[in-house]
């Protein structure tokens, strides 16, 4: 138990963050909430460091500390801080701010059971964590867009988590076990096999935004505080395709999941990118781009088992999809929510254009750019699986995205609007779009360094 | 196989498909949440027939139970709380007047 | 063989009772009947419990189930100014397709249960006491992690639902 | 030192110093692109100076990226890269001299300029398939921007015309560049060169989707019909960009990859790949006699000459003698220069001449020779280069592929037709704009001032100096060549 | 060696010096004439004593550039550097007070490099290049009064004539090298069979685009258009001489059908030519169609298997054609024309001048003691001797008559007319027709002794020969002073006034085509362009979704991918409608759809 409990310590430090920041919240300190939501999340990426190449489980095997894991904690952590320093910079003074964050914090700590689950009920309850958690967060606004966002987004997750329920109890019943690790059990009972992995798909695709389990993602991050679209869009998701890459590791390949997470890609990028053509709204545009980055990464779940470069892929795409959407987000939480606040960008604030030209470039996977590194190794991971269908789809899905993003860069050369020159970006956003750029600039150039 | 365990878990797919259908017909999200606890509850059925008729000794079986019922749980609670958010701004908790949001 | 047919028989009675309560619920026209017929559905299930010999859980099932929907036909009342069965309005939408879906889910859930061998089914289960001891076992040990994850869960429930729910007004004194 | 690297470099570094600078002037803007593209062709001539390795790659600088897939940082120059590394930076230098005029937006059309250079430097220079791509990609980019910013009148559609056209014509390449990793497990070029790695069917279908990207680049017909209307739409200097440069890139690659990587493939499918060279040279000559449009004139002689490259790379795919191979790739090779060179004039002259007049038709003008004789006699000596007159530029070029040609394939010679083609059009095109008698509206017309005389008076030069002395420049891409057939 | 560098490189240098100074051109183009008239008799008198200079230089990796001075070659040099010494001389009076001096001078000299650098190749493709350049230089030095009305017409028809012809050159040059693995010309000279008689008739085409030859001869006659000494120089020694050259150095390759063929279009010519020019009104046309005339007999003798002859001749016809020019050109001086009315009576104003042009012409027309008797003698004598000697023969015989002839006509015109004041003197132009004439009478005496250098016996003629050629030289005089040309050629006249044109000649043959399928690409062009936009639309309409866009422009199918996309992007954003029920039933279906594709996945591996 102890020996348990020392590798579980980041979360430990996490939650007892959280605790902490409720208790600060009842005195209506948000700055200090915030503070200590901050160090907390300091404190525990620095502890995730010494238990990153630990690869062992805990508690017989229902939760795991391994290589997805460990980095999992190394992006999500720094991840929800720049979320919080996001929000603070968008709802500072309003109340219930303190809350807010306490529960980004909860949430992040429900993705970081999702992105170590050794254990269905983990999984399970790592999506209702995050799914109540997000819920609130989204209609913190309260307003009209706000609740009914949360209401769709509310809905949808508990009818595909009830879903998701459903089938994964048929795998207790198949395996006798609830551990992932005991799922090779369910060979020969393929039907079983495919409910409770129909069901998992469901539930952890409804989290990650996959088509055609998407729909609420639009909606939910207009509706959003924008810092919240972008926490969501960025920590929720790639703790479902942890999940999920920890879910499929343990089953074989010949029960097809491949081949219908190859399609669902497929679908998921193209149905992205074409929606996110046509959209006058940044945010829901950069929400349908995050849904077709979800078909990218699903490319490294697809060949998961089949390619050593499957879980490097899905680990440095989701560390650069992190840092490049949430520094795209943060750049339109200074500018505007409307396409057309883009106008005259480059001429107002050139710093800013040229930083979001790089995060749409990196999206799109131009290199030497952060998500080109982890496209590249997506793309790797399919073709060595035998998808190279799919990575061909990518590749057009590519050219699709740089028209999808180029929409972006024009208006940013034209004559600005007038209104915009006057606008003027706060200290911490600032911070977080330079962090986001060094992320995605930095580690682009010295991807040597990524876990190979 | 045993015909309780068929029985049981065909009582589980009985409540499974009546849920489905609560959660896709209803236009108030109270009854949808009603929808989603049928299927809930069809999960709990499952999850005790195989518990009972198949793995008795596995323990973590009845656990599964016990999450699945603080999933029940705690989302009615927030469902509710949002619900209380949208009836106030709103006046009303019907999905068909949520189109704001499109596109 | 007798207990056999007796868990059988209860088992199919409780268990069309839950389904049947559970067709109800999106029967009537009336929310608070809904709820009180989604109790009823609930209790069923939880007796379905007991008759598979799982008395904790089944007690509990049927405990909580009749706190939550108290809850929720309270909650309607006051919100929602639904006295129940007033109004007789139609509260459903693309009904076909909802029949469909849940037809087809019902039949494929069917499938499933129905092709796949199960193997041999346990005769006995443990006693209720033993029972109960092993799931404390359970869950001060093995499944520990799990537990507070679901601790964790609620509170953060309890948060997001004070959250949003707490009353406007407050907003303004700030 | 990493001279290549800083070479390749070091143009968009300038760039970037200049969008942090608070003055960001035109006069600051042209300055620094001077001294940038002015310093990048002096390192170039310090890599010539290195010299390159007879056998194989020279001066190679390789940093290790992503070690798990094989991609590194890796460059490098042989005799056939050098050339137009050399050329690149040359004309980069010239157009940063001859746009000091632009006033509009000098800052980012001097930024551009110079991304557009570290892109060209780097698709030549890059040893690596991913890093060659990538490159290759951003010019396109760079040059999309160009075209939209700064052409003329219908620049938008011509400019997305452009971008659509060879994007989408660059993914067959990315797929080729996927088949090669899938058959070596590494990105690095030279391992692709040394062992071609794909045979049989999957050579093929490398090299059919290899000739697609680089028929579209080069251009070929039919696939050419993105150029005219790129050209008549671009800016002076991107159209020498374009034409001078960029032209280049496809056949570049259709040596260093089609050639150098599916050699077998393309020895089968050489005879298709000539007939389209051959139709693209004489279409390219016909269409161009039948265009009014200085400009577009000149764009369709680039369809010309280009496919007298494409002839040329062909023929050495399809020869058997050792010695014939040499001759073709040694003129195909020329050929490229050669037309960087000319063309670039061609296009600065008609550039000065669209300054002047706001036209490009040629029956808008006549006798211009004694109202601007230094334009008028740089265009004639252009032009007569462009029609392969012994002496100037084309002429070593165009000789050795037609030799070679005969001997290997002698039907392929029908091309020849062109360069009479050619002639006619040019002399044409000399007789109604120069020649005649002094029109009254262009009695003002100024002639070259000295920018415009630096501009244009390397090209001149070095036409000449390659048509009489070909040995310096022909002697690096000999000694690659010889070592590249083995 | 010196020698070499003297003669090439001292007019190319007071060329470019002319060019760059701008001041003084007379002094460099004098200087450099000079000088390179020094070089080539240094080349010739070290060939007469047995030693061939020759140097190779770098060019091509495989194919260095050897210039070589043997006896042949540097006969041809010195006959090319005093020529061009003496139309210099005269072109300094000439063009006294013209304000392009310079350029004329700097093209002149370029022009004079370029041929020496012709004769003086010893491998195939230096001559390939010397001899585009000539083309290059004479365009420059025909369209060198380009303001002048249909002046810049006429340097571009010679270019591109010569230029077409030039493919055959081209072609035989591949050929010559792919046969023999080397561009020197020397071993190629060994080339046999099929490939010789093809680079043969390759050779021939080429030389006929140079020289004039029909049916290529429409240029020549409209190259008039630039200055006189130009003329003088393109038609004594240089451009047109090229053709011959290339010819008499080639022979010893070409096989007998080969030479049957240049023999015959030699003899065609001459006579054509003649008529031509017994046609003519214009005297320095006249003296155009006479080159072509010319050159066809020394073509005749080529084709008879003696290409000495042929040499022996096209020296004789520098002397005599540049002395004609150049006095042609005084008395266009004086008149300020070249019609033969206006020129009428020309002659008897500057007698001297005149003199010299009727020792010129009588030369030409084949009379003792002049060069041109012995030449011609020796090209009747070879024609005879030939196996083709029933073609020949009779083909040489009727050009020399109409040598005379038109010589004659030429003479009673310049005589007979009224005596008209002269203007100034002309000492320089003077002090270099007086050269050529000089030569013209001399000459011959230098023929046996060249003969004999090149190898080649003086051997005994027939009696029948000199007769013959006194007999047809008189005869063609005497009719050519006495009739007028309207009776001599009757029904021959209006054609040969037109210059024989078949179908429109080149125009109607090669550049009305060549201008139609112009614009036949043109339209295909237009045609690709709707075409890409018809395939992408065939494919859009294949979708059976699309909506009809209305604009029927020539957006191709790249924007027609461009539309449908966005529209998809429409369609998709449409199916995100907001109801959270229909999105709902949307999952449901994927879920089925899922589930299929599970289920039916291990079927596709």
């Amino acid at each position: 138990m102890g020996r348990d409990l020392s590798f579980l310590l980041p979360e430990l430090v996490l939650a007892a963050t959280a605790m902490l920041m409720i208790v600060a919240e009842m005195a209506r300190a948000a700055r200090l909430v915030l503070a200590i939501g901050l160090a907390g999340l300091a404190a525990a990426t620095l502890l995730t460091l010494p238990v990153l190449h630990a690869g062992t489980t805990v508690f017989s095997g229902t939760y795991r500390i391994d290589v997805i894991s460990g980095w999992a904690k190394l992006i999500l952590l720094p991840g929800t801080a720049a979320a919080l320093l996001m929000a603070r910079a968008e709802i500072a003074g309003r109340a219930r701010e303190g809350s807010l964050y306490a529960l980004v914090v909860l949430v992040t700590l429900g993705a970081l059971m999702l992105s170590g689950a050794g254990d269905v009920m983990v999984v399970v309850l790592g999506v209702v964590l995050t799914g109540l958690g997000s819920f609130a967060l989204v209609a913190f606004l309260r307003d009209d867009a706000g609740t009914e966002a949360a209401m769709k987004y509310l809905v949808f997750g508990a009818v595909t988590g009830a879903v998701m329920i459903y089938g994964l109890s048929f795998w207790f019943g198949g395996s006798g076990s609830t551990l992932l690790s005991d799922l090779g059990r369910l060979r020969g009972q393929p039907l079983v096999l495919v409910t409770g992995l129909a069901g998992l798909i469901v539930g952890l695709g409804y989290k990650a935004a996959f088509v055609p389990f998407h729909f609420w993602a639009p909606d939910a991050y207009q509706g959003a505080p924008v810092s919240i679209a972008a926490y969501l869009s960025v920590i929720t998701k790639t703790a479902a395709f942890f999940a999920l890459a920890q879910a499929l590791r343990d089953l074989p390949r010949e029960a097809g999941w491949p081949f219908a997470l190859a399609v669902i890609s497929a679908a998921t990028m193209t149905w992205g990118y074409l929606a996110a053509l046509v959209q006058t709204n940044l945010v829901r545009l950069l929400a349908y781009s995050s849904v077709a980055q979800s078909g990218y990464l699903l490319m490294g779940v697809v060949a998961l088992g089949a390619s050593p470069a499957a879980v490097p892929g899905i680990v440095v795409f989701a560390a650069a999809y992190v840092a490049m959407n949430l520094g795209a987000f943060a750049v339109v939480m200074v500018v505007g929510r409307e396409l057309r606040d883009l106008d005259g960008l480059g001429r107002t604030h050139p710093v800013l254009a040229v930083a979001l030209v790089v995060f749409l470039l990196s999206l799109t996977g131009i290199p030497p750019l952060f998500g080109f590194v982890g496209k590249l190794y997506l793309f790797t991971a399919a073709i060595n699986a035998g998808f190279l269908w799919l990575a061909v789809i990518g590749i057009l899905n590519s050219v699709l995205s740089l028209a999808v993003y180029l929409r972006l860069v024009v208006p940013m050369g034209r004559e600005p609007a007038g209104a915009s020159a006057a606008m003027s970006a706060p200290f911490l956003l600032c911070g977080v779009i330079a962090a986001a750029l060094m992320a995605t600039l930095g580690l682009g150039i010295l991807a040597a360094l990524l876990p190979g | 196989m045993s015909i309780e365990l068929a029985i049981a878990l065909s009582v589980g797919a009985g409540l499974f498909g009546v849920g489905l259908y609560g959660a896709l017909s209803q236009t108030n999200l109270v009854m949808i949440l009603m929808g989603v606890e049928l299927i809930l509850a069809a999960a709990l059925v499952n999850l005790v027939a195989f518990w009972r008729y198949l793995h008795p000794d596995v323990m973590a079986g009845q656990m599964f139970v016990l999450i699945v019922m603080t999933v029940m749980a705690v989302e009615m609670a927030v469902g509710f709380g949002i619900a209380i958010v949208r009836f106030r701004s709103r006046g009303s908790v019907e999905m068909e007047e949520a189109r704001e949001l499109k596109g | 063989m007798s207990v056999s047919i007796g868990q059988s028989l209860f088992l199919i009675f409780f268990g069309a009772a839950a389904v049947w309560f559970g067709v109800v619920v999106f029967r009537t026209h009336s929310m608070v009947r809904s709820a009180i017929a989604l109790l009823f559905s609930q209790t069923a299930v939880g007796a379905m419990f007991l008759v598979m010999q799982a008395e904790f859980l089944g007690v509990l099932q049927i405990m909580m189930m009749a706190s939550e929907m108290s809850v929720m036909a309270i909650f309607m009342v006051m919100f929602m100014m639904d006295p129940g069965g007033l109004g007789a309005m139609d509260m459903t939408h693309q009904k076909r397709l909802s029949l469909w879906a849940g037809g087809i889910g019902l039949t494929f859930a069917l499938a499933v249960i129905w092709l796949t061998g199960w193997g041999p089914a346990a005769q006995a289960a443990p006693a209720a006491a033993e029972q109960t001891a092993a799931l404390g076992r359970e869950l001060l040990g093995r499944s520990m992690f799990v537990f507070e994850s679901a601790g964790l869960t609620i509170l953060t429930a309890m948060v997001a639902a004070t959250m949003v729910a707490i009353a406007p007004t407050e907003e303004h004194g700030r | 030192m990493p001279l290549l690297t800083i070479t390749t470099f070091l143009p968009v570094l300038a760039g970037l110093v200049l969008m942090v600078l608070r003055d960001r002037s035109a006069r600051v803007a042209h300055g620094m692109s001077i001294a940038a593209t002015g310093a990048t062709f002096l390192l170039t001539l310090a890599i010539w100076a290195r010299g390159i390795a007879p056998g194989g790659f020279a001066q190679v600088e390789q940093i290790t990226w992503i070690p798990a897939i094989g991609a590194a940082y890796r460059l490098g120059v042989d005799g056939l890269s050098l050339p137009l590394v050399l050329m690149t930076a040359l004309l980069f230098l010239l157009c940063a001299i001859y746009s000091a005029r632009i006033k509009e937006h000098a800052a980012t059309y001097v930024v551009l300029m110079l991304m557009l250079e570290t892109a060209s430097l780097g698709t030549f220079l890059a040893l690596d398939g991913l890093l060659f791509y990538v490159f290759f990609e951003v010019s396109l980019v760079g040059m999309y921007f160009m075209i939209a910013g700064w052409g003329h009148e219908e620049r938008q559609r011509a400019a997305l015309m452009f971008f659509l056209y060879t994007l989408l014509g660059s993914l067959p390449l990315l797929l080729a560049i996927i088949g090669f990793y899938l058959g070596t497990g590494t990105f690095d070029m030279r391992a692709w060169i040394g062992a071609p790695p794909l045979s049989g069917l999957a050579a093929m279908l490398a090299l059919i989707a290899m000739l697609f990207t680089f028929a579209v680049k080069t251009p070929v017909f039919p696939l050419h019909t993105w150029l005219p209307a790129a050209h008549v739409q671009a800016p002076t200097a991107g159209s020498v960009i374009l034409a001078g440069v960029m032209l280049k890139f496809g056949t570049y690659g259709l040596i260093r990859f089609a050639y150098q990587m599916t050699p077998e493939a393309f020895a089968q499918a050489g005879q298709l790949v000539l007939a389209f060279g051959v139709v693209s040279a004489i279409y390219g000559a016909f269409a161009a006699l039948a265009q009014s449009d200085l400009k577009k004139m000149i764009a369709y002689t680039s369809v010309n000459h280009m496919g007298y490259v494409v002839i040329g790379v062909a023929v050495a795919a399809l020869a058997v003698d050792p010695r014939i191979k040499v001759i073709a790739l040694d003129g195909a090779t020329l050929q490229m220069v050669s037309h960087g060179l000319v063309t670039a004039a061609l296009f600065f002259l008609v550039g000065m001449l669209q300054d002047r007049a706001h036209s490009r038709e040629m029956a808008d003008f006549g006798g211009l020779l004694d109202r601007v004789p230094w334009l008028g006699w740089a265009f004639i000596l252009s032009a007569f280069a462009s029609l392969g007159l012994p002496g100037l530029a084309h002429f070593p070029a165009e000789f050795q592929i037609f030799l070679a040609t005969l001997d290997t394939r002698p039907w392929g010679v029908v091309a020849l037709v062109g360069i009479v083609v050619t002639a006619g059009l040019y002399l044409r095109a000399i007789a109604t704009v120069f020649l005649g008698e002094a029109q009254d509206r262009w009695a003002k017309m100024p002639d070259l001032d000295l920018r415009e005389r630096l501009a244009v008076g390397p090209l001149l030069a070095l036409t000449v100096l390659v048509g009489v002395a070909p040995g310096w420049l022909i002697g690096m891409i000999h000694a690659t060549m010889t070592g590249l057939v083995r | 060696m010196i020698w070499l560098a003297l003669t090439l490189l001292a007019p190319l240098g007071a060329g470019l010096a002319a060019l760059a100074v701008r001041r003084a051109p007379q002094a460099f183009a004098l200087v450099g004439a000079a000088l390179g008239l020094v070089g080539a008799l240094g080349l010739f008198a070290s060939a007469a004593a047995g030693t061939e200079i020759s140097v190779s230089l770098p060019f091509l990796p495989s194919f260095p550039v050897l210039l070589m001075a043997d006896r042949l070659t540097a006969t041809l040099a010195l006959l090319v550097a005093a020529v061009a010494a003496a139309v210099l001389t005269y072109a300094i009076g000439y063009m006294a007070r013209d304000p392009g001096r310079a350029r004329f001078f700097g093209t002149l000299l370029m022009f004079v490099t370029a041929m020496e650098l012709l004769v003086l190749s010893g491998d195939w493709i230096t001559l390939l290049a010397a001899w585009e350049m000539i083309g290059f230089a004479s365009y420059l030095l025909i369209g060198f009064w380009h303001q002048r009305p249909g002046v810049a017409g006429a340097a571009t028809r010679a270019f591109l004539y010569t230029r077409s012809a030039d493919l055959g050159l081209y072609l035989a040059v591949f050929v010559l090298i792919g046969t023999a693995g080397t561009s020197r010309i020397a071993p190629t000279l060994a080339t046999t069979g099929t490939p010789a008689l093809i680079a043969g008739l390759l050779l021939l085409v080429a030389a006929m685009g140079k020289s004039a030859q029909v049916p290529l001869q429409d240029w020549l006659m409209r190259a008039m258009a630039g200055p006189t000494p130009v003329s003088a120089l393109l038609h004594s020694a240089t451009l047109v001489a090229s053709g011959a050259i290339l010819l008499i150095r080639a022979a010893p390759m070409l096989p007998a059908g080969a030479l049957v063929m240049v023999g015959i279009v030699g003899g065609i010519t001459t006579v054509v030519a003649g008529m031509m020019a017994l046609a003519e009104r214009d005297l320095k046309r006249l003296l155009a169609a006479s080159t072509a005339s010319q050159y066809g007999l020394m073509l005749v003798a080529v084709g008879a298997g003696a290409p000495v002859v042929a040499l022996l001749h096209l020296i004789a016809h520098a002397a005599i054609k540049s002395s004609l020019f150049l006095g042609a050109g005084i008395f266009q001086h004086d008149r300020d024309g070249t019609g033969l009315e206006a020129l009428a009576g020309a002659g008897r104003a500057r007698p001297g001048i005149f003199a010299g042009f009727a020792v010129a012409a009588l030369a030409l027309a084949g009379l003792p003691p002049m060069a041109a008797y012995f030449s011609k003698d020796a090209i009747l004598a070879a024609a005879l001797a030939s196996p083709a000697a029933p073609w020949l023969l009779p083909m040489a015989l009727g050009g020399s008559v109409l040598s005379g002839a038109y010589m004659g006509r030429a003479l009673q015109v310049l005589w007979s007319g009224t005596r008209s004041e002269t203007r100034a003197p002309v000492p320089f132009m003077a002090a270099g027709m007086a050269v050529l004439v000089g030569l013209t009478v001399t000459l011959g005496a230098g023929f046996g002794p060249l003969e004999a250098m090149l190898g080649v016996g003086a051997d005994a003629k027939p009696w029948i020969v000199p007769a013959m050629g006194l007999g047809v030289g008189l005869g063609g005089l005497l009719l050519g002073w006495s009739i007028a040309p309207a009776r001599l050629l009757g029904p021959l006249l209006a054609p040969a006034r037109n210059g024989f044109v078949v179908l429109g000649g080149m125009d109607g043959l090669v550049a009305r085509p060549a201008l139609a399928l112009a614009a036949q690409c043109e339209r295909f062009e237009q045609g690709l362009f709707a075409a890409v936009l018809a395939i992408g639309r065939a494919g859009l309409a294949a979708g059976s979704v699309v909506r009809r866009t209305d604009r029927e422009t020539i957006d191709g199918m790249i924007f027609g991918l461009v539309e449908y996309t966005i529209d998809l992007g429409g369609r998709v954003r449409r199916l995100q409608s907001g109801f959270i029920h229909r999105d709902l039933a949307l999952t449901a279906a994927g879920i089925a759809l899922l589930i299929g594709v599970l289920l039916a996945a291990p079927f596709y591996p």
